[in-house]
Formats: structure tokens, C-alpha cells, sequence
């Protein structure tokens, strides 16, 4: 089991490093916040919803790699998906990392199992779920 | 430039106080190794490794005692009462206490700093009372005088930080006045290492006529300490950070405020007559456990209390400044590199706390762990001390007696790693 | 007439559930002797003694983990964060919590019991209100009611005791009414080993919109227990008599009550945000888990679970019933012993107290001493019991699973030696 | 070290026994309780003074046979002994069980010595401090 297996994959990495996601939206539809204080995660989350369609998703703040890895990956996986589409892709991720499900996504969000890996590094799975779990307020909100 | 090179000519063993290599053989962890790599222990400041002595002591109780303490007739509680009360002597002649003042087991500094919060200023503090602390504290220091606050209407002030992470203790005057009743003061910042002048501040608070509570959690394991000449009210700290075992602290007070205080934790063995309606309380320190208190981590603090003692904390204090010296020497010389806290590092402990570039300290942190390297990261229980520095968190490279200078070199190389990555 | 005969006849070791050779084997105290003789040790009411793979669960987390938990970001802090974690689930799968309950570390019954009455009580209740306790709880689940009614207002009401130390049950619903908030009461006395019919009480609180609070020091260690169907809204226990270290024990809450309750220790790890002058805190468990933790306590109780798992709790049941039995029998024979508690032992757990004829508990004890039994002598933390049955101590010997109808020979054996010194 | 030789010695359960100042003194001078309520003691002392003198010495209540025993002691220690000669001697008593100290009782009262062994039972020392204890209280309130 090697870092760059697990936690530091390239596509890990790319979607670190993104900057195409990671901007505020003005105007957004829904907007929250969430924060691990003691790991210095504080991000803010922002979904413009048009006819129940996430019309577009962005995130900004400061993480570690995998958080802010893991939220690009929620913003690209969201884009044009209705909210519910959303619930199921969120519980589809928590459920990889929580419960250790084999997650089914589709082809074009296949990138989201890159996050597997982060199962073995118990204290960064914290990390990797801070965007969804802002994610799920924003969420409950609307129901 | 080559590192290796350099340190090698600059610090060779025979410059460090201890034999190191001789007490790293009593550790039985440091024969680990982490990630396939050398173990390189650098998170002192979180918890500290524990020597085979403090084992075999709570084993041993275990084993050949187990029985409770107080009340017991027979042999094996007898034995264990005797042992019990032994660490607390043991731990009272460590710090320097006479017999007017008192050493309370608790589970932890964090444990010891509410039983103050609790049975002295929610008993003596109302609102036109203030409690004084610093910025740079840790949560344990700080949130429990937060909700003494609230509950009597007191107010709490901050003797504030330089943007170096020491405290601006020239306008102390104006923070210490009159209506100060309590000082809630580190001894050494977690997260910097930086040692604030004490004695200064006791003296002024003593002189408005404040108590002073001192947080000792990072400093008694590392350095002599002497509460009668110190003249501390209350002394604060946890025995897992000195090579003692968890859930075991101490609170020291002086006797005649401890007497007077209400005990936080009510139930047996603190009693000395209950009725149905009412109760009285046993004198100092009965009064402060109630319960069952953890017999076995209070002998096995004992053990390493005559660990350290054996070491000697004045080498103890020698050994950590050769190689926190030799930890800034050679991060100074990585240009990525930021660190935090006072340049002069004679008002230090052994911490090193920095930021690699715009790396998250906990990729920094992961990528050493790789290496074998253990550090911790995160805002280290001082969110107002990160908002000094403007940062959410640092990587934390803390001290004892058992590292070395590959521990230093483990950490600077393991850098490189880092720039492999993110750089 | 010859009691050895008699015993030997009806109770053959045929007739206990465990294999308690095997047993004892695991336990490295039970090779000792004391004062020279085969040692009995009948004080499993004050503590139990220890299983090789307790002391051993602790002596590893020191010797390969040793690191603190939390925020950790290298492999051994992962791993100790990871075990911390089981422990608590072995704990809650062990009292048969569900989603709906949690489970939070504290260092004993006696903290557990502060813990609710300082931020759910304190919190919650004011004059007019009562708390119901019992006439035969510990001083760990009377004293810190006592105080609470001191700080609110409210009242401590009692269900009294019979001569026998039963509870009088029959007039419950007087006690019990529209103003009572908690009713904190024992699952098994300390004295005698009378277990009140529970549910009875639990249904009847509940009816009247009160929550329940059961102290299950003693009943927790020697019975399968299910909060889930029991249904109380506590439940502590103590780890030291539970073949687990001292230093640990565990508050059970329902989740919707511990949410709302404040904690008691404010420290690091327990908050979310600080601010400088406030700060919020993290969900349960963590709210009350401030500070570094026992985590080599936690782990071990872990380790003591899955022991008394394996050996099974009914088992354990059956097995201390038939000793209990055989007890009673022998003790019935000797005409100046005076024993406490209910007659109908099936109301009883494994614990029997009593007196020889005027002699006074502690010179019994320490006759018995001598002859290498271990009870414990004195008023056990219960004075408002004492004073029914009238007396100021007693001499209580209490079972375990290791225990064997030799250690209860032992002990009436050993009266004949009292008789000799103060007959 | 056997409980015979040390805590059980005939002069000690001779005076365990003895009733011979174990009863109440009507219109006492000084009277105190003391109790060591967890091992289940629970003692009245009375002082009569005349003249500065101890006229006569009792004690009352319950307690194990060492706390009677010393109880006993007392009393006899102290017939016709001034106050002054009762800080003493209760300075001497103290000294020999808290402090390792040898005790220098006169002859008269040399069966106080008896009392030496119970240091090896260090939860009985409270036993036997507990009549002493509160004759120091007495002896306080006198100055
Ligand atoms: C019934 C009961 N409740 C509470 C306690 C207190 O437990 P602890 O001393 O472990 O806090 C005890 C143990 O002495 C007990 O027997
Ligand atoms: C300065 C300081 N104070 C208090 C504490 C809290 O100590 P504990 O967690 O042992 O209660 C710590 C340790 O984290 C500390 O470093």
C-alpha cells in the first residue's frame, strides 16, 4: 500500500491542483460553508440550481489536497444533474467511504472512485467528506 | 547545498547531553518501524513515548497488587494504598512542593484546569471580575475560563501575542489590574515552544492580589520545575506527555485556596459523613477524587517521575537545545520553508512549528508519515493563537529526550518528498 | 458439625458452569499468595483483578502505538485512533446499544454519574422538580444528586428500604409522581447484592415523563445487559470491575438526551470553533471527551470485554449463583454470623455481607487477612444503608468468575480464627 | 511479622476488653466526637480538668478493637496528668506512629508502646490515631 497508490494518485492530484472549480459564485443558488478546524479545512460550497438542475457548481476556501481534491470532483460530477441525481450520487460516495460499498458510478463521474483510496487513511476520510457533507445540507435544505 | 555534510561537522554526537542511544534501548517502541522506515518520534508535544519502566510499573500492579486503594484490610490494598500515595509524594518532590501545597491526581491538565474553573472561580468570580490568560493557549486553557466566564458574568482578557508568537508583556500593566482575580498562563506554547517570563507575571498578579494557574502541560516534562520558588497558586499537567501513561493528571494548588475551593467530582472516598440530604467532605486531596481514581496510572506516573529524575531534567532541557538548534539550522536553510515563533530560540522548548510552501499541513504531514516521520498537523488546540500567524494550521516537529539528530535529518530530507509531490 | 463434609458432598466443582482452572490460569495475580496463605480474594465489589490479556492490551498500545489519537496523521496515531474507536463500539455492542445510544469514555462510575449531574441536571431541573434516588445506592449515585437539588432547587426524594434491604417497591407510584425529572437508582446494591426489579421502576418513570439514570457498577461486570430493551437513559459502569484497568468507565446516554446536555470538562478536542471569547462543540461522543483520553484505558477495556464475552456473561451468572448459594448454606451453620440483604437469594447477585457477632468488621478483615482472604470491611460508600440495618460496617465478601468454593471455605473457615482471638 | 505480635498482643486486646473507662462522664469539663466514618469508628472522648489536671478520662461508642484499645490507653495515660503533660504524651504518641519516631513513655504508661505495631498495618493507624486525634481537638480549644 503506497501513498501514491492510495491518496496521492494523479488524478488526485489534477483535481487538487484544478483551478477550473474553485471560484465563488455570485448569486448561487445554495451556499454553505464547512470546516474541519482542527485539520484547517474551511471551504464554502456553491450550487446554482435552474429547474431542479445543477446548473453550475463551485467551490473556494482552503483544504488539504484531498478535500479540495474531493470537492472538484463533486462540482464536475454535479454539473447538469437534477438534485436528485444528486442525493444519489452523494450517498453512492458516502457509502464507498463509510461503509465500504462498492460504488457504481457512471462512466462520465467514474473519476469520483479515484477517492477509494482514502479509505486506508482513517483521520483523511474526514477530509475527503467535507465538500459532501456540506453538500447534504445544502441538499436537505431544498426537500 | 549538502546538508549531511554540514551537520555533520557542526553537531557530532558527543555535543548532546545524554547517552542516547542507551535510553532509546528502554523504549521498547522506538524498535519499530513505521512504514518500513526508521521511526522518527517528533510528536513529544502531543503525547511521549513511554521508557519499559513505566510499562512493567502498571503491569506490575496489575499483576501482583490489583487491589483498590483505601479501606482494605488486607495485604495487596494495603500495599497498593502505600504505593498510591507514594506517587503522590513522589510527584510533590518533582515539582518542588511543600507542605503547603498539595498534588491532586486528576486524568489530565485538561481535567485539572476545569477543577478550577469550576470549584474556585464559579465559586469567587462575578460580573466586575476578571480572568486574564494570553492568545496563545491552548483550547484546555482557555475554553474552560470562556464558561466560568459566562456562568458568573466575569470577564475574560487576553495579554496579547507579537506576531512571533511571544506575548507583548510590556503593556502588562494594563491587562493585570485590580479587578484581575485569576492569571491563566502557559508555561510553553504548544505549537512554538516559547516560554513566557513567569515569574513577571506572577509577581504582578500576586501584587493585585490575582491567583495565578499555571499551564504546565508542555513544560514540567521537559524542564526542572519548583512551584515554591515559582510561587504559582495552581500548577497544571497530564502524566502522558512525560512518559508516564494516559489518563492520569495532576493539579497542584497551594493548600489553603484548595481547602477553601469546592471539589468538582462528588461520590465515594471523597466523603467523610453523607445523610441522606446532606454530605461533608473529606480535608485535601480526598476531597478533589471522588471515586475509584486510576491507581495504576498514578504509580506508573510515579515510575516515570524517577525515569526523568534518573535522566536529570537540567540534561533533559541541554539535550533539546542542541537539537532544536540544529532543527533551525538546517530549516533555514530550506527556502520553502516558513516557522513560526520567537527567532530567539533560548525562549524556547522543543518545538519547531512551519509551513512548507502553500502545502496543506496535513499533505506535508501524510507525505513525512512515509517516511517514517511522525508529526502532527492541524491548529494544535490554538485557533487564536493560527489567527496570529494568519494560518489554519502548521506542521509540528516537538522534541525529548530520546531523539537525534537523524530524527531532524528524517524530517528536513523528508522534506524533499514533499517538493516531489506538490512541488 | 463438619461443614467440609457436607460441602464436599452437595457441591462438587461439577456443579459450577466455567471451567475455573482454566480461568484462573489467565489471571497472573491468582499465582500469588498472601501472608503465606493460598489467596481468596472475595473483594470483587471494590475491584476485580486482571486477565493476562488486559495488562497485555495495555502494555502493547505503550510498546507499538503509544500515540495520541485524533488528528493524527501517521500510521501509529491512525492505529490508535482506530482501536480508541473499537473500543467504544465493543462497548456499545457489549451493553446493547443501538443507533439511538452512545457511548462516552469517562475514568469511572463516579464521573459518569457528575457528568449527568452537572450538565443534564444542572441544566435542566429547578425548585418543585425531584429527583428520586434509592435508600441503598453508593454514595456515587447520592452525593452528586445531593448536590445537584443544593444548586437548583430541586428536591431528593427516596424509595425506601426494607429491613431486609430490598426496595419497598409497593408504594412506588407516592414516590415516583408528576414532578419527579430523573430517577437515578442501582441495578445491584453494593452491600448486599439486591437487584431492584428495573423495568418495574424504568416503566414507571417513564409514564410520568422522567428520565432514568442506572447505576450498573456492580450488576454491568456480572450480567448480560441490553439498554436497547431495558430502556433506561443512562447507564454507567466502571471498567476496573470488569476485569478492565482503573482509570476508565463509560457513560451510556440516549442521543437526543446527550445532545442537548452541556459537557462538564471544556478542553481541546471537544470544541469545533474557538473563538476568543466563545466556542462551539463537536457532536457526541466528542462534546464529552475533552482533553487526551485514556486511550490505553479504553483500548483495555476493549480487550477485558472481549474476555468476558468469550466467557460468556450468563455463564458468569450461573457460575456466581451456585457460589452464592453455597456461600449462604456454610454461613447459615455458624451461629454468630448476622447476615444483610434479602433471603430469596435469586434476587441477588454474587455479594454477601455480614457481621461475626459483635466483633468489629475491620478486626474480622484483618483476622481474615491473615488466613489470606481479601474482603472488605467498613460502611462500602452506603451510610444511609448502614444506618437501616443499623450498623456502622459490615464484612463483605463478593464473587467473580475465578472464584471457587475454596475461597468460600477459606472464608468461614477463617471465622474460626476470630472466635480464637476474640471469642 | 505476625498480627499476634503486632496488632493483636494480649495487652492491646486487654484493654480492647476492659470497660473500665468506657462510659459517658456526666458534666465533663471537655467532650469531643471523632469518627473515621469509612471503617465504621465512631467515638466520644470526655475530659474532666481540675485545676489544670486530668481528674478523670472516658471514652464511648464504636470503634475496632485497636481504635478502642487506644482509646483505653488514653484514658489510662492520662489520670492525674496535666494538660500540659497530656500534649506530650499525645506528641509522643503521634510521633511514634506517623513519624518512626522511638517514644520515650514513662514507666507508668509504657503500655502505650504496645501500640508500636500497628505501623505495619498502615490502614489501621488511623484506627489508632482516632482518640488521639480528638484529644488533640480538646487539647486545642484548652489553649
Ligand atoms: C454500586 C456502585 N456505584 C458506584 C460505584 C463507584 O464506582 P467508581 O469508584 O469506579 O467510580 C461503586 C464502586 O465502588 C459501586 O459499587
Ligand atoms: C499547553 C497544553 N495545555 C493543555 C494540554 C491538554 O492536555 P491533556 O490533553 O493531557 O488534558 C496540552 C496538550 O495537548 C497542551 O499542550
Amino acid at each position: 500500500m503506497s501513498l501514491e497508490d492510495d491518496l496521492y494518485k494523479e488524478i488526485i492530484l489534477e483535481n487538487y491542483r484544478s483551478k477550473k472549480n474553485r471560484r465563488k459564485i455570485e448569486g448561487a443558488t445554495l451556499h454553505a460553508e464547512g470546516a474541519n478546524p482542527s485539520c484547517g479545512d474551511d471551504l464554502e460550497l456553491f450550487l446554482s440550481i435552474e429547474d431542479g438542475v445543477v446548473a453550475d457548481a463551485s467551490y473556494d476556501g482552503v483544504g488539504c489536497s484531498i478535500c479540495c481534491a474531493s470537492a472538484n470532483l463533486l462540482c464536475e460530477s454535479l454539473h447538469g444533474r437534477s438534485t436528485a441525481d444528486a442525493q444519489r450520487i452523494l450517498g453512492q460516495f458516502k457509502g464507498m467511504l463509510l461503509d465500504e460499498l462498492e460504488p457504481e458510478f457512471e462512466d462520465e463521474i467514474s473519476d469520483l472512485e479515484a477517492m477509494q483510496g482514502v479509505k486506508h487513511y482513517p483521520v483523511r476520510i474526514k477530509c475527503a467528506l467535507l465538500p459532501w457533507n456540506t453538500l447534504e445540507g445544502l441538499l436537505d435544505g431544498v426537500q | 547545498m549538502n546538508h549531511s555534510t554540514l551537520h555533520t561537522a557542526s553537531y557530532d554526537a558527543s555535543s548532546l547531553e545524554l547517552d542516547v542511544s542507551a535510553l532509546r534501548a528502554q523504549f521498547p517502541i522506538l524498535k519499530r518501524s513505521m512504514r518500513g522506515k526508521r521511526f522518527s518520534y517528533l510528536d513529544n508535544g502531543a503525547t511521549s513515548l513511554k521508557p519499559e519502566a513505566v510499562i512493567a510499573a502498571e503491569s506490575r500492579y496489575y499483576s501482583e497488587l490489583s487491589a483498590n486503594i483505601h479501606r482494605g484490610v488486607y495485604e495487596f490494598s494495603e500495599q497498593a494504598t502505600v504505593e498510591y500515595d507514594r506517587a503522590r509524594e513522589n510527584v510533590a518532590r518533582f515539582i518542588g512542593a511543600d507542605r503547603n501545597g498539595s498534588v491532586i491526581f486528576t486524568k489530565g491538565t485538561t481535567e485539572s484546569v476545569n477543577v478550577v474553573a469550576y470549584g474556585w472561580a464559579r465559586k469567587y468570580l462575578g460580573p466586575g471580575d476578571e480572568i486574564v490568560t494570553t492568545e496563545l493557549e491552548h483550547h484546555a486553557n482557555l475554553v474552560p475560563w470562556q464558561e466560568a466566564c459566562k456562568a458568573t458574568g466575569a470577564r475574560l482578557r487576553f495579554i496579547p501575542v507579537n506576531p512571533d508568537g511571544s506575548l507583548q508583556l510590556d503593556g502588562l500593566e494594563a491587562v493585570i489590574g485590580e479587578r484581575t482575580k485569576l492569571v491563566a498562563i502557559t508555561a510553553m506554547s504548544n505549537v512554538t515552544g516559547y516560554m513566557p517570563d513567569l515569574k513577571r507575571v506572577i509577581e504582578l498578579a500576586h501584587a493585585r492580589g490575582a491567583r495565578v494557574l499555571v499551564d504546565g502541560a508542555q513544560y514540567v516534562s521537559h524542564h526542572p520545575v519548583n512551584v515554591s520558588t515559582l510561587g504559582c497558586d495552581f500548577l497544571v499537567f497530564s502524566g502522558h506527555k512525560m512518559c508516564g501513561p494516559t489518563g492520569i493528571g495532576v493539579l497542584y494548588g497551594k493548600n489553603d485556596v484548595l481547602e477553601a475551593m469546592d471539589p468538582l467530582i462528588y461520590g465515594g472516598d471523597m466523603v467523610s459523613k453523607v445523610k441522606r440530604d446532606e454530605a461533608s467532605y473529606k480535608p485535601v486531596p480526598d476531597k478533589f477524587e471522588g471515586g475509584t481514581p486510576n491507581i495504576a496510572g498514578a504509580i506508573a506516573l510515579g515510575a516515570a517521575i524517577d525515569f526523568l529524575s534518573e535522566v536529570g531534567m537540567q540534561r533533559i532541557v541541554e539535550h533539546e537545545r542542541v537539537l532544536l538548534e540544529y532543527l533551525a539550522e538546517r530549516a533555514s536553510r530550506v527556502d520553502e520553508l516558513v516557522s513560526y515563533g520567537p527567532e530567539d530560540l533560548s525562549a524556547r522548548g522543543g518545538i519547531f512549528s512551519f509551513n512548507y510552501g502553500d502545502v496543506h499541513p496535513h499533505d506535508a504531514g501524510a507525505l513525512l508519515d512515509q517516511e517514517g516521520v511522525a508529526v502532527r498537523t492541524g491548529f494544535h488546540c490554538a485557533q487564536p493563537l493560527m489567527k496570529v500567524f494568519g494560518v489554519t494550521g502548521t506542521v509540528r516537529a516537538s522534541l525529548y529526550l530520546y531523539n537525534t539528530t537523524d530524527d531532524i535529518d528524517a524530517l528536513i530530507d523528508g522534506l524533499a518528498r514533499i517538493k516531489d509531490v506538490f512541488g
